[in-house]
Formats: C-alpha cells, sequence, structure tokens
C-alpha cells in the first residue's frame, strides 16, 4: 500500500500539471474545432517569461506572475491573429499543421534562449515537507496542485456565469449560428486562444518549477493532447480527470511493470491507455459522440 | 516588394564576397556533426563553441605552418538522415581531415562513410571503437572505463568509511546505446571487483520526473548511485532524488556528461555530496586555466558563467592542431588528406594539451584520447577537486562486442 | 499537359495520362536524364536524390491514406522503421537476398500497418490520427526493447547483391532506389484512378454515400493502411541499405510530422503534389540545414548556436507562410498552370 | 423506431410491387427519410420486417444493402465532391468492378480492359441525364440542379433493382423540377424498375406516381392512387392543419 501511495501522490501531483496543459487544448478545441500542438511551446514560454522576471530581472514574484501572464496573453492572441485566423474555413487537418508550424518557429526561439542549459527558479519558495502515511509531500507541490484545481474552478465559473463565457459556449455549439444571433465569432477566437495560453502558461510555471526549463518542456504538449483525448477533447471535467489518471497511471505502469520488461515504459503507457480507451470509448471518457444525419 | 526584393540583393552580394573571401588562402576543414538543438545540445554548443574560438586564436596567429582551419558546425539535431546528409555534403569541402559525429547513431552512421572516405571521425566515448580499431577515435577513455574507475573509487571509499561486506551499485542512465555503453564492460569490472550490480534503471531521454526509477534504486538498497545522462538530466535525477531524501544516505556519481559548475549552481543543495567522474577539467580548475580567458574574449559573457564542457571543445581542437603538424611536416600541404591525418593521430601518443586532459593515449592500437580520469566533488556548492588525474582500468576489453 | 487543340476519339485514349507523342518524348527523355544523373551529378546531390526518392515513396504512401482515403496517419516514421528493422534482420541474420527481403519488409509493415488502421472501425478524424501517434510510440518503443532487432545497438544491414556485384555506394543503390521509386509511383497513379482509388475517395468525401454505393468502409480503410505501411516498409528497407545502419533512435514523430507537412506543402489527393512537397520541404530543410553554418562563418558575430536555432525557425515560418498562402498545395498551383497551358493562347 | 424516446416510425407497413412508381409523402418531420435509411441499413429499427426479392434485409450493413441492388440518392446533396462526375458515376460501378489494389496498379491488361468496358456503361448514364458538359468537372463547383442530376445518376450507375430517391426536386425551381421530373419518368420507363420516391411537395408527385403512401408523425395515415389520396380528409387535415379545420367550422 505504502508502495502505491508512494508512486501514486507523485503520480497525482504531476496528472494535475498535464490536466491543465489538456485544459488549454480542449478550450481552443470546443471553440475552433483545431486540435493543437502549439500549446507545448506556449507553456515552455509560460515558463520562460517567469524565468525572466524573477530570475533575469530579478522582479518580485507577483510582478514577474503578472508579467509571465501578461506576454503569454500576448502572445496567445498573436499566433491567433497571425497564423491561424487566415485558415478560418481552411480544413483542419491545415490548422493542426499550423498549429505544428507554430510549435517548430517558436520551438528556435525556445532553444536560443536556452542554448542547451537548463533553467531553474532556484530557491523560490522551498516551504519544506510533511509526510502522510510515509510519503513525503512538498508543500510547493501541494500550491501548485491547488492553483490546478483554482483554474479549473475559474474557468467554470467563467463559462456558466459571464456573457463571454456563453458566447464561447455557444461558438463551440455551431459557428455560423451564433454569429447570426450577434457573436463575434473572431473575438471569441482571439479570447478564446488568449485564455487558452494563459492557462498553459500557468501549467508552464508549474511544470519548469517542478522540473526546471530545458529542452524537453514543450513536448508535455504532447502530452497534454493525449490526456485531452483520453478525456474526450470537448470535456473540460474530461479533461482535468483523464490528466489526474493518467499522471499516477504513469508512475504505476513504471513502477510496477519496468522491471518486467526492461524499462522505458512510463512514456509508453500514456499511448498504450489512449489506445485502448479510443477502442473501448471511441470519443474519450467524457467526449460527446456526434450523431450524423443524412 | 521592393524593400524586400533590395534586403534580399544585399544579402546575397554580403554572401557571396564572404563566400569568396574565405576560400582564398590555403586551409584544412573540421567538420563537426552536432546537436545544438535537441537532446544533447548542452553538451554540443559550449563544446563547439570551444572548438571555434580556439581555431579562432589559432588563425589569428597565422594557423599551423600557414594553414588555416576552417570550421563547420552543423546542427543535426540528434537525427541521423541530417548527420548522414550534412556529412555527404560537406565532404567535398578542401580538405576535409576531421569529422566529429557527436551523438552515438549519428556516429553509427557516419562511421562506415568516414571509414571509406579514409578520414579521421571522433566520437564520445563508446567503448565499441576501441574494441574494434578503425578510424574512429574517442574523445577521452571510454565511458566503460570511467565507469570501472568509478567502482575502484567506491571500494576505497568503502574501506576508508569502515564498512564490512560489499558495497551495492545502482546505474540509472538514458534508455538508449548510449545510456547503456557504460555497462557494455563495467559491469564485467563490477562483477570482477566483487560489487553487487542492482537491476539498471533505464527511462527515456527528455523525462522529466525521475523518482519512480529512484525509489525503485532505494528500495533494491543500493550504497551507491551510478548516474548517466548529458547535462541536465544528470542534475535533474539527482534533484528528484533530493526530493525523495535519498541523497543522504547514498553516494551519487555522474560521468562525464554530469553537472557542469552550471548544473550545480542551478540546485547546489541538492548536488551537494555528488562526486563526479571526468577526464577533463571541471569547476574551477577549469576556470583558472589560461585558456579559459578565450571565453571572455570571444564575448560569450562572464567568466563564471563558462560551461567546462567549452574546455573539451578546445581539447579536440589542439589534438586537431597538433595531428595536423604531424602530418604537414610529413606530407606537405599539397598530399595532406585523410589517411595522412590518421597516420598523424596515431603518432600523438603522450600529447600534452596544456594540463586540460591527461596525455593523450593515440597509437596504432589504442583509440583513448587519454587514459586518465580525475574526481570531482561538489563540496559547498562549487565542484572541487578530489583527486589527481588517475590512470583509468581498461573495462572495454572484458566485453565481447 | 495538352496543348490547345488536342481532342480524343476513344475512351482509351481520354483515359490515358500520356495522350501525345510530345508526352511520351517528354518521359523517355526525363527517364534518360535520371538514369544518366550518376555520371554527372555529384556525390552530395546523387545522395540528396536518394533520399528524395525515399522521401517520396513513403508519402506516396501517405498520400493514399490520408491524401485519398482521408485517414490522417502518423504512423509513417515508425512502419518505416518496421521495414527497415525487417530487412535487416531478413538480410543480416537470416541470409536473404535484399531483393526478396525488400518485398517481404513491406508487407511485414502493411500487415503490422493494419493494426494502426484496426481502430478505425469505431474511431475518425483527429481521434484515429492520434491513435496513429500512439502506435508509433509503441512501435518505436518495441523495437528497442526486442532481442531481434539488436536492442538500443541497432542493426548494420550489408548492401544489396546482386551475383559478386554489391551495390554499396551512393551512385550504385541510386539505380536501385530511383528505379523502386518509379515503380512505386506508377502503382500509385494507378491505383488511384481506378476502382480501389474511386473507392478511397468516396470514403474520404462521403464515407456515408461510400456504404451506399456498396463500399465497405472498414475493409477499404484497413486496405488504405495496408498500402500506406507497405510503402513505408518499401522505403525503410531501401533506406536500410542505403545508410546501412538502423538505430532506433533514426525513426522520430518528428518526422512522421514533417511527413505530413510534405502532405500538405505538395497537395492532398494528387500525386504530383507528393513530389512538389517532399521536393520543397527536404530542399528547404537542408537549405537551412547549410545557411546556419554558412550564416556563421560570414557573419561571425551571430554564432553557430543562434544561427542553428534560428534554421528551426524558418523551417516553422516557411511552413506558416505556406498554410497562409497556398493552402491547397503547389499542386494546385500545377494544376492552374496545366490549364493555362491547355487554353493558350485563347485565354479565355 | 426510436429515436431516444421520440418515436420516429410506428407501424408503418406497405410494399413496393415490380416496375411500379410508388412516392410516400407527408409534412416535415413525418418521417419520410426516416424509412429510407431504414431501408438501406443506416437505422436499425427496433421492430419489424423488410423482405426484399424473398430475402429478409432486415438488418442488413449498408454496403450489403447495395449489393443486393438498392439505390438511393439523398435529400441534402452526398456526393463525392472531390471527384469529377465521371469518377462519382464510376465510383458507384465499383461493385460490378472485379479488379483489385494489385491489378489497378499494374493497370495494363485486365484492370484496363475493365475500366474502359465500364467506362462506356457510365457514358450512357451521362448521355441519358444530359450531363455531357459537366464530365470533367469536379462536382464540388458544379450548380445544385446539376449535382442532383449527377446524384441520380450515381444511384442509376449502380444499376439498382429498386431505386430510393430521397426528395429529388427539393430546393429547385419549377424548369428544374420538370426536368428532373422527366428524368424520373425516362428512368422508369426505360430501366423498368420499382421506384420509391419520397417527396415533401404533395402536387409534384401526383403527375408522375402511380400510387401514394402519405405519412404523419411516423404513422401511415393514407394509401392508394393520387386520386384517392386527393380526397382523403386525413391527409388534408395533416397537409393543411389547423387551418383546414377553422374553415370547417
Amino acid at each position: 500500500m505504502k508502495e502505491f501511495l508512494q508512486l501514486a501522490i507523485p503520480g497525482l501531483m504531476i496528472g494535475g500539471l498535464y490536466s491543465l496543459v489538456a485544459a488549454a487544448i480542449v478550450l481552443v478545441y470546443k471553440s475552433t474545432r483545431v486540435v493543437s500542438l502549439a500549446h507545448g511551446q506556449l507553456l515552455a514560454f509560460g515558463g520562460l517569461f517567469f524565468w525572466i522576471g524573477l530570475v533575469v530581472l530579478h522582479l518580485p514574484l507577483p510582478i514577474s506572475i503578472l508579467l509571465a501572464l501578461v506576454s503569454s496573453t500576448i502572445m496567445g492572441w498573436l499566433v491567433e491573429r497571425i497564423t491561424l485566423r487566415p485558415l478560418i474555413g481552411q480544413p483542419l487537418i491545415s490548422a493542426f499543421l499550423m498549429t505544428f508550424a507554430i510549435f517548430m518557429a517558436l520551438d528556435g526561439v525556445f532553444q536560443l534562449i536556452l542554448k542547451g542549459e537548463s533553467k531553474t527558479y532556484a530557491t523560490l519558495l522551498s516551504l519544506g515537507e510533511f509526510e502522510v502515511v510515509g510519503v513525503p509531500i512538498r508543500v510547493v507541490q501541494l500550491i501548485s496542485f491547488a492553483v490546478v484545481l483554482l483554474v479549473f474552478l475559474l474557468l467554470a465559473l467563467f463559462f456558466r456565469f459571464t456573457k463571454t463565457g456563453l458566447g464561447m459556449r455557444a461558438t463551440a455549439e455551431d459557428h455560423q449560428l451564433s454569429q447570426s444571433t450577434g457573436i463575434n465569432v473572431r473575438t471569441i477566437f482571439s479570447l478564446i486562444w488568449i485564455i487558452s495560453a494563459i492557462v498553459a502558461s500557468v501549467a508552464g510555471m508549474g511544470t519548469a518549477y517542478v522540473m526546471d526549463i530545458h529542452f524537453p518542456l514543450p513536448y508535455i504538449g504532447i502530452k497534454g493532447l493525449i490526456v485531452a483525448l483520453f478525456g474526450g477533447l470537448d470535456s473540460l471535467p474530461g479533461a482535468l480527470l483523464a490528466g489526474l489518471i493518467l499522471g499516477i497511471l504513469e508512475n504505476l505502469f513504471a513502477g510496477y511493470l519496468d522491471p518486467l520488461v526492461g524499462g522505458g515504459l512510463k512514456d509508453v503507457a500514456a499511448y498504450v491507455l489512449l489506445l485502448i480507451v479510443l477502442l473501448v470509448k471511441p470519443y474519450g471518457l467524457f467526449g460527446l459522440k456526434r450523431i450524423e444525419r443524412v | 516588394m521592393r524593400k524586400i526584393l533590395c534586403g534580399v540583393l544585399i544579402f546575397t552580394f554580403l554572401f557571396v564576397t564572404g563566400v569568396l573571401q574565405s576560400n582564398a588562402q590555403k586551409e584544412v576543414t573540421y567538420l563537426s556533426l552536432a546537436d545544438y538543438t535537441a537532446a544533447i545540445a548542452g553538451l554540443n554548443v559550449p563544446g563547439d563553441m570551444g572548438t571555434e574560438d580556439y581555431f579562432k586564436e589559432l588563425n589569428a596567429k597565422g594557423g599551423v605552418d600557414g594553414v588555416k582551419v576552417k570550421f563547420i558546425g552543423v546542427d543535426t539535431r540528434y537525427d541521423v538522415a541530417r548527420g548522414v546528409s550534412a556529412y555527404k555534403r560537406y565532404r567535398a569541402e578542401p580538405k576535409l581531415l576531421v569529422a566529429n559525429a557527436i551523438g552515438t547513431p549519428i556516429g553509427k552512421a557516419v562511421g562506415p562513410l568516414a571509414t571509406k572516405d579514409k578520414i579521421v571521425q571522433l566520437v564520445p566515448g563508446d567503448g565499441e571503437f576501441q574494441a574494434n580499431l578503425g578510424r574512429i577515435f574517442v574523445w577521452g577513455p571510454t565511458y566503460q572505463d570511467a565507469f570501472a574507475a568509478t567502482v575502484d573509487w567506491l571500494l576505497a571509499d568503502w574501506k576508508k568509511k569502515g564498512k564490512t561486506g560489499m558495497p551495492k551499485l545502482g546505474f540509472i542512465s538514458w534508455d538508449s546505446a548510449y545510456g547503456k555503453e557504460p555497462l557494455r564492460g563495467g559491469k564485467e569490472y563490477a562483477e570482477k571487483r566483487g560489487v553487487t550490480l542492482a537491476p539498471p534503471e533505464f527511462f527515456p531521454p527528455g523525462t522529466m520526473d525521475h523518482t519512480v526509477y529512484l525509489s525503485r534504486l532505494a528500495k533494491a538498497e543500493v550504497n551507491y548511485i551510478f548516474v548517466g545522462g548529458v547535462d541536465p538530466t544528470p542534475t535533474n535525477v539527482i534533484r528528484d532524488a533530493h526530493k525523495l531524501g535519498l541523497t543522504k544516505t547514498i553516494q551519487f556519481f555522474c560521468d562525464y556528461w554530469g553537472p557542469t559548475s552550471l548544473g550545480v549552481r542551478l540546485h547546489p543543495e541538492a548536488l551537494e555530496g555528488t562526486v563526479i567522474v571526468s577526464y577533463y577539467l571541471r569547476g574551477d580548475d577549469a576556470r583558472k586555466h589560461p585558456l579559459s580567458n578565450l571565453w571572455v574574449k570571444y564575448g560569450h559573457g562572464k567568466l563564471e558563467d563558462m560551461n567546462e564542457v567549452y574546455t573539451i571543445g578546445m581539447l579536440w581542437a589542439m589534438t586537431f592542431e597538433a595531428g595536423l603538424k604531424i602530418a604537414l611536416k610529413e606530407v606537405g600541404y599539397k598530399k595532406l588528406d585523410g589517411e595522412a591525418m590518421y597516420q598523424a593521430y596515431q603518432k600523438l601518443t603522450g600529447l600534452e594539451r596544456a594540463g586540460l586532459q591527461g596525455p593523450c593515449a593515440y597509437s596504432p592500437t589504442s583509440r583513448r584520447g587519454s587514459w586518465e580520469v580525475r574526481f570531482y566533488q561538489v563540496r559547498a556548492g562549487k565542484v572541487t577537486s578530489i583527486s589527481d588525474w588517475i590512470k583509468a582500468p581498461d573495462a572495454v576489453s572484458l566485453h565481447k562486442f | 499537359m495538352r496543348p490547345c487543340g488536342t481532342f480524343d476519339e476513344r475512351y482509351s485514349q481520354d483515359m490515358a495520362i500520356l495522350r501525345i507523342k510530345r508526352h511520351w518524348g517528354l518521359l523517355i527523355g526525363a527517364l534518360i536524364l535520371l538514369y544518366l544523373f550518376p555520371l554527372f551529378g555529384s556525390y552530395y546531390f546523387i545522395s540528396l536524390v536518394n533520399s528524395l526518392c525515399i522521401g517520396i515513396i513513403i508519402v506516396l504512401g501517405l498520400q493514399i491514406v490520408s491524401g485519398y482515403c482521408g485517414q490522417i496517419s502518423f504512423g509513417q516514421a515508425a512502419f518505416m522503421a518496421v521495414g527497415a528493422y525487417t530487412s535487416a534482420i531478413l538480410t543480416g541474420k537470416v541470409g536473404l537476398s535484399f531483393f526478396l527481403a525488400l518485398p517481404i519488409s513491406g508487407i511485414v509493415a502493411g500487415l503490422i500497418g493494419l493494426g494502426g488502421g484496426a481502430p478505425s472501425l469505431r474511431i475518425k478524424g483527429f481521434y484515429l490520427a492520434m491513435a496513429t501517434i500512439a502506435i508509433h510510440f509503441v512501435v518505436m518503443w518495441l523495437i528497442p526493447h526486442l532481442d531481434i532487432t539488436g536492442k538500443t545497438q541497432g542493426l548494420h544491414p550489408p548492401a544489396p547483391q546482386i551475383g559478386s556485384f554489391t551495390f554499396d555506394s551512393d551512385e550504385k543503390i541510386y539505380y536501385i532506389i530511383v528505379t523502386v521509386m518509379l515503380l512505386m509511383t506508377y502503382g500509385a497513379r494507378n491505383m488511384v484512378r481506378t476502382r480501389v482509388g474511386r473507392a478511397f475517395v468516396a470514403i474520404r468525401d462521403n464515407d456515408l454515400a461510400a456504404e451506399v454505393m456498396g463500399i465497405e468502409l472498414y475493409r477499404y480503410k484497413l486496405l488504405a493502411f495496408f498500402i500506406s505501411c507497405f510503402y513505408a516498409g518499401i522505403a525503410g528497407s531501401l533506406w536500410a541499405h542505403w545508410i546501412q545502419v538502423v538505430h532506433p533512435e533514426q525513426f522520430t514523430l518528428l518526422h512522421a510530422l514533417n511527413y505530413i507537412g510534405m502532405l500538405i506543402v505538395g497537395g492532398g489527393g494528387s500525386i504530383p503534389g507528393v513530389f512538389f512537397g517532399v521536393i520543397f520541404l527536404r530542399l528547404l530543410d537542408e537549405g537551412v540545414m547549410f545557411a546556419a553554418p554558412l550564416l556563421a562563418s560570414i557573419f561571425p558575430w551571430i554564432g553557430i548556436h543562434p544561427a542553428a536555432s534560428m534554421s528551426v525557425s524558418v523551417f516553422g515560418i516557411v511552413l506558416i507562410i505556406f498554410l497562409i498562402y497556398e493552402p491547397r498545395g503547389l499542386a494546385h498551383r500545377w494544376e492552374i498552370f496545366k490549364t493555362s497551358y491547355r487554353l493558350y493562347p485563347f485565354s479565355h | 423506431m426510436n429515436f431516444g424516446g421520440v418515436a420516429a416510425l410506428s407501424g408503418v407497413s406497405f410494399d413496393v410491387r415490380k416496375g411500379e412508381m410508388l412516392a410516400v409523402i407527408g409534412p416535415n418531420g413525418a418521417g419520410k427519410t426516416s424509412i429510407l435509411n431504414c431501408i438501406n441499413g443506416f437505422y436499425r429499427p427496433q421492430k419489424g420486417e423488410m423482405v426484399f426479392e424473398d430475402q429478409n434485409i432486415y438488418h442488413l450493413p449498408p454496403h450489403q444493402i447495395a449489393r443486393i441492388g438498392i439505390g438511393r440518392t439523398f435529400q441534402n446533396i452526398e456526393l463525392f465532391t472531390g471527384l469529377s462526375v465521371l469518377d462519382n458515376l464510376m465510383a458507384a460501378r465499383h461493385l460490378h468492378l472485379k479488379r483489385g489494389a494489385f491489378a489497378g496498379a499494374i493497370y495494363f491488361g485486365p484492370a484496363r480492359r475493365e475500366e474502359i468496358r465500364h467506362r462506356e456503361v457510365v457514358e450512357d448514364i451521362i448521355d441519358l441525364l444530359e450531363m455531357e458538359p459537366y464530365r470533367k468537372k469536379v462536382v464540388g463547383l458544379l450548380p445544385y440542379g446539376v449535382r442532383k442530376r449527377v446524384e441520380l445518376g450515381r444511384a442509376l450507375a449502380l444499376e439498382p433493382k429498386l431505386l430510393l430517391l430521397d426528395e429529388p426536386m427539393a430546393g429547385m425551381n419549377l424548369e428544374e423540377k420538370e426536368d428532373m421530373a422527366r428524368f424520373i419518368i425516362d428512368i422508369h420507363e426505360l430501366k423498368n424498375i420499382p421506384i420509391v420516391l419520397v417527396e415533401h411537395d404533395m402536387e409534384v408527385v401526383m403527375d408522375i406516381a402511380e400510387r401514394l403512401v402519405v405519412l404523419d408523425f411516423g404513422k401511415k395515415i393514407a394509401e392508394g392512387n393520387p386520386d384517392e389520396i386527393r380526397q382523403n380528409p386525413l391527409v388534408i387535415r395533416a397537409y393543411l392543419g389547423e387551418e383546414e379545420s377553422d374553415n370547417n367550422q
């Protein structure tokens, strides 16, 4: 039992961050039907901006967070405005490829700043740790997990109670219909990219805090994509739950099965799970099945 | 549109004049197939900076007997197809003598081509190339040699601590050819010395969280753990070990590409006490070396920001310079080719490289860049030397390749 | 390319690809040029053509499954690996001739590829695409963890041989690669314009209507996956015997994404598009890779690393520009050109 | 046949006789298209049976229905938008062509002869429906009326033994409607196959159908020849609704 918890609890903490990335991807998919690879970079840049504020410019913590959020907002807006808006009306696969192109374009900048090194927030917030049933848990991890939950709560509130949020939900259902009811679909698209960029950058700050900023950071985006599919591409609660499940299962796979097969299972676990889920529940755990009319 | 055209024209003009200029004098080419933007960029970027700067310095002084060295660094992104294509592209460069192929799969793919073209190829540290002698030279002692030296060190440490019985050693590295290389021969050496090896742990390169693997090693009750991977991987592994509280009870080792002083600066509290086995100078040893001034001279920033891997680049360049000198003396510039360079490299035995590395061990029967390793330890956030140059045991011969 | 005023009198004439004598002349000329190329081309360009041909074979397969049948597949790199390893094992360990191993590795990759198509029974669109990504990772994890594949060390397949003649250099294996590429192109071009090809397009454009026309969706989707993986397997086998090293780290998801990129740049649902896409993106990739060291040597203040990073960005930016300004791919441009040539000199 | 609690069709039964033109009419949402979807296997009715030429076709998948010889068109045009008119029709010959992928790839020999033979069949249909100018045009770019015609041609290319037409005249102007009616009558006379014509607009079908079935809210409310239907009070009420009953008072 103790071993199980030792594997599961860190998995849960990481899983929360996967959920956030997935949430950002789900947000974009819900309203624009674009599946995005670019969020891995938005995440990495979120972490990078935070690092620039905190370590390079020596700004205080709240201002650094603000800086990261504002920069991500601008980035999300630019990405939508420059690259994705011209593609409205094109096949969705082009938009997907566009996000891949964005990934590559930004990757160059990311590597340029990184120079193959690893960056860290050093000693920011080391609040110590405590033990639960013999498993050490760091307070920082708890905080990052709480932030994940808070972001999800905020998103839920936003979509339920604000007018813009309602407009976004309407857009998600039908672009033309909502346009005819006076919703500006383009503004909604911009907004949704901005929100998703912010969510991704929060995930980025969290991930980078737990695991430093180094070259594989953008590839968390692919993990996020798996989580989003796992939970159903159009479901926010699905993203949350699937992220947590994947975080835990990944560790369990690596923990229990690695010795049997010779290692390296941790990453594959996610894909095997995805395959199984897609075969059993083709639209993810919580995804809506679309009925086609003839 | 017109502005863009003008820009393009000006650019092309500069390009062409630049190309024409660089083709005027006697020169030889050194090719580096490196990964600047992916998994092992942490090693390749500063390394090639060192090579490039050393060659610049050398060329400014007039080169080797009037022959200048042209440095070409290509970013392969750790991709075999790119590596091979780049090699084929630059193989026709005037007097290409040495190709440095960084990254195991690229080294293996370029190997046969370089052999056919009769040029010298350099690879990081795979013992395979020592076991099967060819035109492929290793930078320093092979990975398995370093592992064997570590086994020796930990046995002495074990005795020094007054413990009885035999220690147990854990191994954790990338799930790749490079990650598994130290055990090919190193495993046999450890068995020979009576050290028990726990089942080795392999994780995919790019893994961000290593707690699972470390907990399993902890459960196997190892006393020592040898960490592989190119920085920042080892730094991150030990960072995770620190989070799990393992660094208090287990002594960690890193191999050549372990935490540089930059990595140590990121997580000083985690890395405290880690022992690094190295064939080049690290920490303040490297910084105090006069050649390190090139770092500042060529505008890479402050000296304390220097990555020690920078000096490895200079080591390649120095070896190349010495080899070129011999080759020029023997055949002259006109007849200079890869074959002459290959013969010259085999005569470099005993070459001193400004004390940055042990004496060169290249010879007709050896492809090792040197035999010596030295141990460093992270103490009070600084990489401190804890031993002198020690001759590493030969672990390659123990394995059947 | 038909000049103005050419008319057909028979259906067979109308259905032919090469309709007039000039076409045959052009084709034969191009073939002669292609086969004589090693005599005057430089080593690097021969090798470049080799890599282009292999890329074309892979993307042809992708074109059939994605461009024609509409099932996006990210598994091409993994199935290429399957083909490469099968061929390497068959020639290196079993001792089979390369010319037997080549089709077998295609078939093996195709059969394993059926596993990639299997989820298409229940899922489609992007979900299926992600399933193929999953299969990519599962295959690429399996390969270095099996004994027969030489684990993480990889394999060294021998050069192809006929009697005592060994195809051990770029110039020699060039003939094999080019010939196979031409055969595969011929096959793909004909397949997509006959019964099976129309069934694929029917599934892509309207799967409900396709079913009403008596096309068994699942069977034809599986067939499309089989064919595309067969192509990937053949390409993998050629690659293995050309580079003479197969290593698990040389087939990555980025390659698979690049192939999709080639498809988009070239244009989906068009065989000439494959040629345009592969050639354009490969040359761009080579271009940025070699511009970086050149830039660094001409403007030393840039340094080698920033130049390399910039080359990554340039690749992304060119793709972005392409997607915005030429979303239907280069093949579309080609069609427009052909039509205007057909009408020349009467532009209206 | 239920959709999540909504009964789309219940207790509907009718038969199609050899060589007749049967029209199924009814107001919006009466379940006309659902009947066709049940027949060719898109929907799986919970209860009932369907017999075609003494063979039970209940719960057969669509592609097997096609194999048996039931062809159909769609209300909202469902063409293969990326193919030319010619290829759309050739795609519908799928069941009649026999050569597989490999023979197709080699092309010379049997596959080529087969292609040419079936090309001739398809050209006949193109002639019949007067689509010659559009032969090589991609259907996605054709005008609406022509696309409807292509769909009819595609269903014909299948050489069906029973043809189901789902609102072939929907959304057309009077002239186009007349053209379409002419084509349907031509086909009926030339091929001598039974045709089931689903139509929203009653007046159009009255002239061409031999027998009519009227649906309302998923139930059959009347069956008979055009004159009988015209006088049926249930039909009048279903079509004209409350207005009619107002007048009666």
